[in-house]
């Protein structure tokens, strides 16, 4: 029962994946596409968070509760993989850093061609482009 | 209707494949060898961090340098959304004149943001100075600093803001402190015979330097978001005007 | 003590399901925008507020946790006062920017505040 | 140095309730934001430092919290989820006049008005508020006072005024 419950969340995850990845290709609004990154993103480091998880109880946070030897035996025993969550850390932060540029891109494209459909825009760039020669 | 079929195949798939796996994988039980070499040195072992909260140990003094070069990272994607919403500095004059009456929102709004304000100032230095002993560091109480200047962009205007003094370039040098903050305490390891980003005992109970990184980096975070939102912030009636394109 | 905090933690997160599940109907089931804002707070203070509330309390009663159950049940309290207080301006400025823009078409038995403002 | 001292216990507490420890260190840096904050924001918050520190106010804002809580916000939330079954809605904006005079007591008594579903203040002047009421039973702005937020001006006065 807990491994089907296990493989229930990891492959739910997989489908977020997927779902998010066809909106990033499919869909013609960039603030569309922004949020489709996003989902993708936060899901992938969910799918790495949850690799460092154990399915035990009591399952406890990496940190010590107490600062004495015999509490590091059970502390060893019963703390989740905290390797995966000091990498999900720094994910989060470039994913953050990558998010704040592209919208960024986004606002300045719409303040200076009006749209942020990438139909539309690409009819605009070539009508710019064919201006200027 | 239509939405309905799709979502009942992909749920039908899920569960099916589940029942298929679930005979085949073992869940995770036991922790990696890595990850038990970490949560026995942090604090007791030989090679120890000298820090009880085990992420925070591998963060900055494990893979130090990952971190800095990941702080590297996240503030050259700022500079780079400051480089393309690049003033010079008449027209930076410009964007800080009012133009008009500007809108602001109702009593009721401006009272409760400024009780959430300071209550959110506390909430965040809270997170961000005991990030050696629970949950959280730098880099999400920086996050949490970062909603006060947005929530007071919101319901007054930017121009209120800048007339308290907190302005783009204020924001900048507070976001520079910080970042020479990380660097030099980064390098003072080296100074006796140790490696890069090793966490010093310079006070023992506190969890050593880790602190002071938290710290900087809240302070870097912090201003570095708050420089972003006062950019977006500006109207786009008068960055059109400065850019030049019709209306 | 610590078994009757662990049940109210427990009831009020229940509760907070509750209000949440109705709070999502009535937003599917709700004509328009004004109306559909009520079904909203149902969701920010029954679906939000309580079981942060609760999330507290159940804190306070697990032993397991050790030192980190203050930790968690304090954090949960802060959050749910701020929670409380931001809600309600939200809704107000939500409410606000939409009679000023009067993208909402709808008919309402009577609107004072449009006659004040002519 | 108007209102450092009130809005530095605020932020104190905050700290203090958030961190759920109270060891030395705790305390040490709570000071230090503490101070901060109230230097930082606190001639913006507080006028009067003596209204703000009487802790009789303090009292009756935990009771009226305890009230609301229990007692108010139940009522309400079973009216409007009676509402989202059966989908009645009489719907509209009226007038309630508002007595209470201070900036607080004004926030208080809105906020009050939009955390109970079934009532979101729209807009506010100095006399009147504009409410959106789930239920228009009467058009009367004393009537209304009397459905809507008598209860929380009552409670609006002891606190802030």
């Amino acid at each position: 029962m807990i491994a089907f419950i296990w493989s229930v969340i990891i492959l739910t995850l997989i489908a977020t994946i997927m779902i998010s990845l066809y909106g990033i290709s499919r869909r013609p609004n960039l603030v569309k596409k922004l949020i489709a990154l996003t989902i993708f993103g936060d899901t992938a480091n969910l799918l790495v968070v949850l690799l460092g998880y154990r399915l035990i109880y009591p399952v406890a946070p990496p940190i010590l509760p107490s600062l004495s030897k015999e509490a590091l035996q059970t502390f060893v025993k019963t703390a989740v993989d905290p390797l995966p969550q000091a990498l999900v850390i720094t994910a989060v932060v470039i994913g953050m850093a990558v998010n704040v540029l592209i919208a960024f891109a986004i606002v300045q494209i719409h303040r200076l061609y009006g749209t942020v459909d990438t139909r539309e825009l690409s009819k605009k760039l070539i009508q710019v482009e064919g201006g200027e020669q | 209707m239509k939405k309905l079929i799709p979502i009942t195949i992909i749920i039908l798939i899920i569960f099916g494949l589940a029942y298929v796996m679930s005979g085949k994988i073992e869940p995770q039980e036991n922790v990696r060898a890595l990850g038990k070499f970490y949560l026995e040195n942090s604090y007791f072992g030989d090679y120890s961090a000298k820090s009880p909260e085990v992420v925070t140990a591998i963060l900055w003094d494990y893979r130090g340098v990952d971190t800095l070069f990941e702080t590297s990272v996240f503030f050259l994607a700022i500079i780079g959304s400051l480089t393309l919403f690049r003033l010079n500095k008449k027209q930076e004059k410009e964007a800080k004149e009012r133009i008009e009456k500007v809108e602001e929102l109702t009593l009721v709004i401006k009272t409760v943001t400024k009780v959430i304000v300071a209550m959110i100032l506390a909430v965040s230095a809270s997170i961000a100075l005991h990030g050696h002993l629970t949950p959280g560091g730098g880099f999400q109480g920086g996050s949490a600093l970062a909603v006060a200047p947005l929530l007071i962009i919101a319901a007054y205007s930017k121009y209120a803001l800048e007339k308290q003094g907190l302005d783009k370039t204020r924001a900048l040098i507070l976001r520079s402190i910080g970042l020479i903050g990380i660097a030099l305490i980064a390098l003072l390891p080296l100074t006796k015979g140790g490696f890069i980003m090793q966490n010093q005992p310079i006070f023992p109970w506190l969890g050593g330097s880790l602190i002071f990184y938290n710290f900087f980096e809240y302070l870097a975070v912090g201003a570095g978001f708050t420089a972003v939102f006062l950019l977006l912030a500006i109207p786009e009636k008068v960055f059109k005007k400065i850019l030049g394109v019709g209306e | 003590m610590n078994e009757l905090l662990f049940y109210i933690g427990a009831i009020m997160i229940i509760i907070g399901g509750i209000c949440d599940l109705f709070g999502a109907l009535g937003l599917l089931k709700f004509p328009n925008f004004y109306i559909r804002l009520h079904a909203a707070t149902v969701g920010t203070i029954g679906g939000a507020v309580v079981p942060l509330f609760g999330v507290g309390f159940l804190a306070l009663g697990s032993d397991f946790l050790g030192g980190m159950k203050y930790a968690i049940a304090g954090a949960s309290f802060v959050t749910g006062i701020i929670v409380l207080l931001a809600a309600s301006a939200g809704a107000h400025a939500l409410a606000y920017a939409a009679h000023k823009s009067k993208l909402v078409k709808w008919e309402p038995k009577c609107d004072h505040l449009e006659g004040d403002e002519k | 140095m108007r209102g450092v001292i009130s809005t530095a216990i605020l932020a104190f507490i905050t700290y203090i309730i958030f961190t759920g420890s109270a060891k030395p260190y705790d305390l040490f840096t709570g000071l230090i934001v503490a101070v901060g904050v109230g230097i930082l924001v606190g001639k913006f918050l507080v006028r009067e430092d003596s209204k703000a520190l009487n802790p009789l106010r303090w009292i009756w804002a935990v009771i009226y919290f305890l009230k609301y809580m229990l007692i108010i916000e139940v009522k309400t939330h079973l009216d409007v989820m009676k509402r989202v079954i059966t989908g009645k809605y009489n719907a509209g904006i009226v007038r309630v006049p508002i007595n209470v005079k201070t900036d607080y007591a004004k926030t208080l008594v809105a906020n009050s008005i939009t955390n109970t579903p079934g009532t979101v203040v729209v807009d506010l002047d100095d006399k009147y508020l504009y409410v959106n009421w789930i239920d228009v039973t009467t058009e009367d702005p004393e009537a209304c006072r009397r459905e809507i937020s008598e209860e929380f001006e009552k409670f609006a006065e002891k606190i802030f005024e």
